[in-house]
């Protein structure tokens, strides 16, 4: 049950991009906000595969604080699409655009 | 001392004060004045600055870097620089808008914790010397530029603004991330120096080392907001508070750009060649679309947003340079435009007011004739972003091509200087303005323009200064800026071993099987 | 079995024994809703169930028979896929959690931990984990009710679980700083040493942990007195108003079933686990079966207690007001959990 | 302290400080006005130093009031201020139109209401010009260069008289600027070739040949510093600025707005570091110096508007000076700084004039006025005299500039010179022409509408205050020419000669050194021994 | 006694999460095949106390719902940190630190998690009875 770790690398990779494909074509706020997560969930992985690959326990750690920070953005975000949607009432991004002169 | 605690000092400072501040602000009644919560705020900056001349004066003394915390910061001539700067800039900023905040729904206080941790963050980029600190340090001022965009409560384009810097703040955050993760996989390490260690034995993966390199440029990029990854600037400091995006618009800068120095200049020096034409590249992106954007613009903050762009450009040209010349040229620039820009958007805080009545170029019209020394300021700091001689703008700006044409890039240069030509267009469009009398002059204009008060008064008056002798009298600057620079190249002492590396012990041998 | 590779020994014992484990729990959970309405109904002066089967014996069958075969209905509005994932998610946590319960002492068949399914090295974070992800179930089933009592217990359901789970890792802590280790034998095997004075609520001094843990739990699995998710009186039956047949009936047995992860976790952790509460008072006898086997009473014996103590305290007290919950939980739990903390730190660093 | 060695940092510092104080002074009464009067004044005083103690016997490329400190070392950059005859005479001359100018704007409403704003400028406006003379350190002069940009940007913008005033400014500095950041390459260029910016190390450099072996890039290096200066001039093709500026200016801004920084500037620094590239392009020059004379002439006749001409017939005489240099004739460069203090003068005079008609009747509109010449007689006289001098009437000062032009073009030893010169003194014939159909129309024939309805009131104490000292120094500079081209004359004898200087030890490595004669000279100042070696054809030239 | 390599313990753990969905999912379906379906508009309707439903019900909620999300992942992440740190506390003596390092480490940190609470605390976050507080 030997996995290479090219393959942990390639999911990664595809999830990153399926990331940044979602961040440029979702529409609603929180999907993006989601996709924004699931990008640094690749990088996680990328980390935990070099990790392993190295030997080294600082990916790991890395990890660790990835999913703090992320955490961290994620209150801020949310706090702020909170605050957006109570003064617009809508979370399309297209409709989010009073200063598109 | 303590060297963990010296190499950290300014940040515990002002971590102290921010959370001081933050933990009185709901204890104060709401509608009573936050003012000392500020004084505190901007004393503490004050105080993190001294902190930092400390730091200096003991790197002087043992003739040898702070290292702290198993070397991943390190206190050098360098991050010194870009302490003081960026103390400097949270100065003047908070006198600026000392009062802006100070109203019966504006919570003042935690604007100036926001401010602080801010800071805390920006100065804790300059010193990593591990990219994980350094993601951290970057996530704690982006965080706080995140809330501070959307400070005034119910102003609809304020927490839009606020969204958008958000959003795309934490994408490229995600950049900066995966090409820190690349960096770890092509040499096992995430600290910077030892990357460079891993490079120059060499690595079997070069090109997985460019590839990060490339991520964190487009990550960093921005964070400076270099094109084309600029899209969310004009939007973001047009809906954010005129004082914020003053800061924001400068600290951060400041500290994205000491961190891509290290990175480039230190991490990665052995593919120079490849990230030079990449940032040939970008440098003359973001200054050509910067200008031609900013030409379009009829909001003053929208173009000086663009203009924002355009100066990363300028400065993104200096890494183009040889190392130490165009170290010091990027150091200096990020001061001079610091200043200046700090500057600009302390006096349109004073002339838009809160909500912002003032914002298009027309509504500028006559300004200066009514509220002369505004006037006269903005205007002094618009011929600095021009690039007018005896203003920072200019030296930075002579100094950056001098280094540029050193480096062999004349054509970066002359791309350079043709965009400054045409950037006073629309500098000089806003400068006219503010001296042309107004066509059907109107005699009640004059009580829509706040009062200056004196800190605000005191903050224009650093901010100008500092203009003024970054123009006229530079050397002492540039001293620091080319001792910042001998530091940052001087061969490494921090106690990394190969065994922090695996890359050097292993790179014969990769083991890339689990077992 | 000379013919079988080491991974397929291993694969068969597993199985094995999450059947094994899985049937009884599911047979606990029934009858520990019988047991509930016995004690409560003895508690109220009234005798419970009693016509089905000796002493009632057999009601959780006949309730499990009527339940299965009752119409299963969908409501037009709700959205379905959420829906019926919802009662999936909450059972199907409430079932895995327990997979890294040891309920008995270290006896192994072939190299395989005979008493617990999986012995893994975080076993207490992976019942923290899966227990957060039973919230989606609670969460989810509201959301997709589309019924404004289903919405509103499940906002309550989820802000009142996540809020508990704070001081839930919390109380945690304490323990762990003692026993160093996130293997939930390790953390019994710290305790054992002399029975009951061991125990981390008495000999570690945890009790205050204890305590923290005990309010927690019972908001965690919803229970009175923090029942408000399905208060009744309120909201007619909280975040499962729509959910009828077995559906229903999943919700409720994962309910059951978290109470007794928790009762397990209890045990584990403050009550010295399926170790003898008389330690080495008394000389050793019988066998590795008989030591098996005592030890899975003394672990029984516990969780019993637990149960006891649930059902006692749901037929005493009253509930909460929602925002005495909260308060109770950010205000005080939380701050107390975080004090016991640097308390039992500062104690283990003086001792060294 | 000597006085020698400081009174140009004190030349610089007296109009500085003076806006300063201005600034800080209340915007009340007639305080800044006669702030302003005295300060320039005082300027005046101090640059009068300057030809007093001139030593005329030094040799050419030499400076004089030298004073050299370190500013910055990093770029080794040098507050480095000195003068010689050409810079001397160009100080001066700024120095004696500030006052004039002050005279000039004293009753104009539009100032008045913001007095602080116009004079602070103007002042700032002197000091960039007066730096812009005296610096000898190339960073320096740049920083003057542009810096002179800025007040005359707002002066524009602010008090400008039509609606038009905004853009105009705006054209004015585009037009300035992006040339000059081209310039600034250039520069830039120049230091990291060499290591300097001091102007007398990087002549030295260029007459031996030691700035770059590259010759392409010496070349574009020199077209970048021709073509910004060619806008400031401005030359034919690059003067879309100057009309706008003109017509929108006040007069006291308009008297200091063309020619001398950009003439001065080719003179000094095109000539001086690119002796070689600018011998190469002169022939170009010429051309358009020419076309430019009778460009600027024939739109000139064709204009109502008093400005507008006025404008047009600087740019046309400008052309004259480009022409004149260009040739590398001694006669044509002595006549071409000569002419460029002429123009100084006489183009002053005219705007003055022209702005107190406009005080009188409120409008440039030649068609408005006319037969002003029986109720201004005064003034009808002062106009002529300076429309005779701008023409160049032999007796008046422009007349020896010019003559000294053509004749030095004439001389030159480019292709279709004399066809050039031919087509220049056309040029004259048709600037003679609509100057004094300009005099006819407003002055002589019926009375103008406006001319007519207003009341008419000939020059007071003031005015002619502000015009006769640059009528007397019109007709001396007509009579005694000797004494300034006797000073002007080691500069231009230099700048003809500075081509034939060659590198004196060529090094192996450079390419070009064999395309040179064999190093002779390594002085340019000692170049004058050349003359008998070369066959120039400049040095038959009448020398007055 | 055998061993096992280091990941085969986490796989009784995978087959019970597979083995308990699949029960959970086992049983929602053998219901749905089980029961009887006899459905009506009434009795698929919601459920309101007999009423039609009145205005949307996935409208919106009290914001302090959202404020307790963002706790909780705030405070959550920062209990992650004290899990690891408390696995270690007892072996950092042995690691060459001082006896009360762990300890201090974590008091620095538990101050900024107490001066957290205590700034949302402060804010009214935490007060659900009344409105006093900014949201």
């Amino acid at each position: 049950m030997i996995v290479p770790i090219s393959a942990y690398l390639i999911l990664a990779a595809i999830l990153f991009s399926i990331g940044i494909a979602a961040f440029l074509i979702k529409r609603n706020v929180i999907s993006v906000f989601m996709s924004i997560e699931l990008m640094l969930n690749a990088v996680n992985l990328t980390f935990v595969a070099f990790a392993h690959r190295w030997h080294a326990v600082s990916g790991q750690i890395f990890v660790f604080f990835v999913m703090v920070v992320a955490a961290a953005e994620a209150a801020v975000g949310l706090a702020i699409i909170i605050a957006i949607f109570r003064t617009r009432q809508t979370l399309n991004v297209d409709q989010i655009n009073l200063m598109k002169n | 001392m303590n060297p963990n605690t010296l190499a950290l000092l300014p940040e515990i400072i002002l971590t102290v004060a921010g959370v001081l501040i933050m933990v009185a602000e709901p204890c104060i009644a709401p509608g009573k004045s936050r003012r000392g919560l500020g004084w505190l705020a901007i004393v503490s900056a004050a105080a993190s600055a001294v902190a930092s001349v400390y730091q200096l004066n003991v790197t002087r003394a043992t003739l040898a870097p702070i290292h702290a915390f198993s070397g991943t910061i390190q206190v050098d001539a360098f991050s010194v620089f870009f302490h003081l700067l960026i103390a400097g800039i949270v100065v003047v900023s908070l006198l600026g808008s000392l009062d802006f905040f100070d109203r019966p729904d504006g919570h003042a206080g935690e604007y100036f914790a926001l401010v602080l941790f801010g800071a805390v963050g920006m100065m804790f980029m300059t010193s990593a010397t591990e990219l994980l600190m350094v993601f951290v340090g970057l996530e704690i001022s982006s965080i706080s530029s995140y809330i501070l965009c959307g400070f005034r409560k119910g102003i609809a384009t304020g927490s839009e603004s606020s969204l958008k810097y958000f959003l795309l703040g934490s994408f490229s955050t995600a950049f900066f991330l995966y090409g820190i993760a690349l960096a770890f996989g092509a040499t096992g390490s995430t600290s910077i120096a030892a990357i460079a260690m891993a490079l120059s034995v060499g690595t079997n993966t070069p090109h997985l080392a460019f590839l990060a390199l490339g991520m964190i440029v487009i990550g960093l990029g921005f964070k400076v907001s270099a094109a084309p990854f600029h899209v969310w600037t004009p939007d973001v400091y047009q809906g954010a508070p005129a004082p914020v995006v003053g800061l924001m618009s400068t600290g951060p800068k400041a500290a994205a750009f000491a961190v891509l120095i290290r990175i480039t200049f230190i991490g990665f020096p052995t593919i120079e060649h490849r990230w030079a034409a990449l940032l040939w590249i970008l440098a003359a992106l973001s200054m050509t679309i910067g200008n031609l954007g900013a030409l379009m613009q009829k909001n003053v903050k929208r173009m000086l947003a663009y203009s924002s762009i355009a100066h990363a450009g300028y400065l993104l040209a200096a890494f183009t340079a040889l190392p130490s010349r165009g170290i010091s040229a990027a150091c200096f620039y990020t001061a001079t435009y610091a200043a200046m820009n700090v500057g600009a958007f302390a006096v349109v805080t004073q002339l838009a007011g809160y909500d912002e009545h003032h914002r298009t170029v027309e509504d500028f019209t006559g300004a200066a004739l009514r509220r002369p020394w505004l006037g006269a300021l903005l205007s002094f700091f618009l011929l600095s972003l021009i690039g007018i001689p005896f203003t920072g703008g200019f030296f930075g700006k002579f100094y950056v091509f001098t280094a540029v044409v050193g480096g062999g890039h004349t054509w970066l240069a002359i791309v350079g200087l043709l965009n400054s030509g045409l950037a006073c267009v629309y500098y000089l469009r806003l400068l006219a303005a503010l001296y042309t009398r107004h066509p059907h002059e109107k005699g009640n204009d004059r009580a829509v323009f706040t009062k200056l008060s004196l800190p605000a008064a005191l903050g224009l008056a650093g901010s100008a200064l500092a203009t003024l002798a970054l123009g006229i009298i530079p050397g002492r600057t540039l001293d620091l800026t080319n001792a910042a620079a001998a530091d940052l190249l001087a061969p490494n002492t921090a106690p990394y071993t190969s065994a922090n590396c695996p890359a050097i012990q292993s790179s014969n041998t990769p083991d890339c099987q689990p077992e | 079995m000379p013919n079988l590779s080491d991974f397929q020994v291993c694969f068969l014992i597993t199985v094995l024994k999450i059947v094994v484990v899985l049937v009884i729990t599911l047979t606990a959970v029934a009858y520990t809703v019988l047991l509930e309405r016995k004690v409560i109904g003895r508690m109220q002066n009234r005798w419970g169930p009693s016509r089905v089967g000796p002493f009632g014996l057999l009601q959780p069958l006949a309730d499990g028979i009527k339940l299965f075969l009752k119409e299963d209905l969908t409501p037009m509005l709700v959205q379905k896929p959420l829906f019926l994932v919802a009662p999936i998610i909450a059972l199907g946590c409430a079932l895995t959690s327990i997979a890294v319960v040891p309920f008995g002492t270290l006896t192994t068949f072939k190299g395989v931990d005979l008493f617990e399914i999986a012995n893994v090295n975080i076993g207490l974070l992976v019942i923290l984990g899966i227990t957060s992800i039973g919230v989606y179930g609670i969460a989810l089933s509201g959301w997709s009710s589309n019924n404004k009592y289903a919405l509103l217990g499940s906002l309550r359901a989820t802000s009142q679980v996540i809020s508990y789970e704070l001081a839930l890792g919390l109380s945690l802590v304490g323990v762990v700083l003692r026993a160093g280790s996130l293997n939930l034998r390790t953390i019994v095997d710290s305790q054992s040493a002399h029975g009951a004075l061991s125990w981390n609520i008495l000999g570690g001094f945890q009790i205050v942990a204890f305590f923290i843990y005990l309010m927690a739990a019972y908001a965690e699995t919803n229970r009175s007195p923090f029942d408000l998710p399905e208060a009744e009186s309120e909201l007619v039956a909280g975040y499962h108003t729509e959910y009828s047949s077995m559906k229903f009936a999943m919700f409720f047995m994962a309910e059951y079933a978290n109470m007794i992860t928790v009762a397990c976790v209890a045990t584990l952790l403050f009550f010295g686990g399926a170790s003898s509460p008389f330690g080495h008072l008394f000389p050793d006898f019988g066998g590795p079966w008989v030591h098996a086997g005592l030890s899975i009473f003394w672990f029984v014996a516990k969780i019993f207690a637990f149960l006891f103590l649930y059902i006692w305290v749901r037929s005493t007290l009253p509930r909460f007001r929602y925002d005495q919950l909260m308060g109770f939980g950010w205000k005080f739990l939380m701050p107390v959990a975080i004090l016991n903390i640097l308390a039992t730190s500062l104690v283990l660093a003086f001792k060294g | 302290m000597n006085i020698d060695t400081s009174i140009l940092t004190l030349i610089i510092a007296v109009p500085l400080a003076g806006a300063a104080v201005l600034a800080l002074l209340p915007d009340r009464g007639n305080i800044q006005k006669f702030g302003a009067l005295i300060v320039t004044l005082f300027t005046l005083l101090c640059t009068l130093h300057l030809p007093a103690h001139f030593n005329g016997a030094a040799p050419a490329g030499s400076f004089q009031f030298v004073i050299d400190h370190d500013w910055i070392t990093a770029p080794s950059i040098r507050y480095h201020l000195g003068v010689d005859a050409m810079s001397m005479w160009l100080v001066v001359l700024t120095a004696f139109l500030a006052p004039l100018g002050v005279l000039a704007s004293w009753k104009i409403p539009s100032i008045n209401e913001r007095a602080k704003t116009f004079y602070v400028l103007f002042l700032l406006q002197q000091v960039a010009m007066l730096g812009l003379f005296l610096a000898l350190d190339l960073f320096l002069y740049y920083a003057f260069f542009e810096l002179s940009l800025v007040p005359m940007t707002i002066l524009i913008a602010t008090f400008g008289r039509t609606k038009n005033r905004r853009p105009a400014a705006i054209k004015y500095f585009v037009y300035n600027f992006i040339p000059s950041a081209i310039l600034l390459v250039g520069i830039l260029w120049l230091y990291v070739k060499t290591g300097t910016f001091q102007f007398p190390a990087l002549a030295g450099l260029a007459a031996a040949h030691n700035i770059s072996p590259n010759g392409s890039a010496l070349g574009l290096a020199s077209l970048a510093f021709l073509i910004a200066f060619c806008v400031k001039v401005p030359v034919f093709p690059l003067h879309g600025w100057l009309k706008d500026a003109i017509v929108e200016a006040p007069t006291a801004a308009v008297m200091v707005l063309a020619g001398k920084t950009g003439l001065y500037s080719i003179l000094r620094f095109s000539f001086g570091i690119f002796p070689e590239q600018s011998h190469h392009i002169a022939p170009l020059m010429l051309a358009l110096g020419a076309i430019g004379i009778v460009y600027g002439a024939l739109i000139a006749t064709t204009r109502n508007d008093l400005k507008e001409l006025a404008a047009y017939s600087t740019l046309s005489h400008l052309s004259f000076i480009t022409l004149g240099i260009f040739g590398f004739t001694i006669a044509g460069l002595d006549g071409g700084i000569y002419q460029i203090l002429n123009h100084g003068i006489s183009g002053s005079a005219l705007f003055l004039l022209l702005g107190f008609l406009y005080e009188r009747y409120g409008t440039y509109d030649m068609r408005d006025l006319g037969g002003l010449a029986q109720k201004l007689p005064w003034m009808v006289t002062l106009y002529v005299i300076t429309t005779l001098s701008v023409i160049g009437l032999p007796g008046l000062n422009s007349f020896v500039g010019e003559f000294l032009v053509l004749s030095g073009s004439m001389q030159a030893a480019f292709a279709h010179h004399v066809f050039w010169t031919v087509l220049a003194t056309t040029g004259v014939i048709l600037s003679a022409a609509y100057m004094l159909i300009m005099i006819q129309r407003v002055f002589y024939g019926h009375l103008g509408v406006t001319s007519s309805g207003q009341p008419s009131i000939d020059l007071n104490a003031r005015e002619h205050t502000a015009l006769w000292p640059l009528v007397a120094v019109m007709v001396l500079m007509g009579v005694s020419s000797p004494y300034w081209l006797h000073t002007i004359d080691t500069n231009g004898v230099a700048m003809s000669l500075q081509r034939t200087a060659a590198p004196a030890e060529a090094p192996a490595t450079r390419i070009e050194s064999e395309s040179y004669p064999k190093p002779v000279f390594v002085d340019p100042a000692l170049g004058a021994a050349a003359l008998h070696q070369q066959p120039e054809p400049a040095l038959k030239g009448a020398r007055y | 006694m055998q061993t096992y390599p280091y990941l085969w313990q986490y796989l009784p753990l995978v087959l019970q999460i597979v083995v308990a969905i699949a029960l959970a999912g086992g049983m929602v379906g053998a219901s749905f095949f089980v029961g009887k379906h006899k459905n009506s508009r009434t009795k698929a309707g919601t459920y309101e106390c007999g009423m039609d439903p009145v205005g949307d019900s996935r409208g919106r909620f009290s914001v302090r719902f959202y404020m307790v999300a963002m706790l909780f992942i705030l405070f959550d992440v920062e209990a992650v940190f004290m899990l690891p740190w408390a696995v270690i506390f007892r072996k950092l003596p042995g690691l060459g630190y001082s006896k009360y390092f762990g300890f201090n480490e974590m008091l620095v940190y538990l101050a900024f998690v107490g001066v957290g609470l205590f700034y949302v605390w402060k804010k009214g976050i935490l007060n659900w009875a009344n409105d006093k507080g900014d949201l």
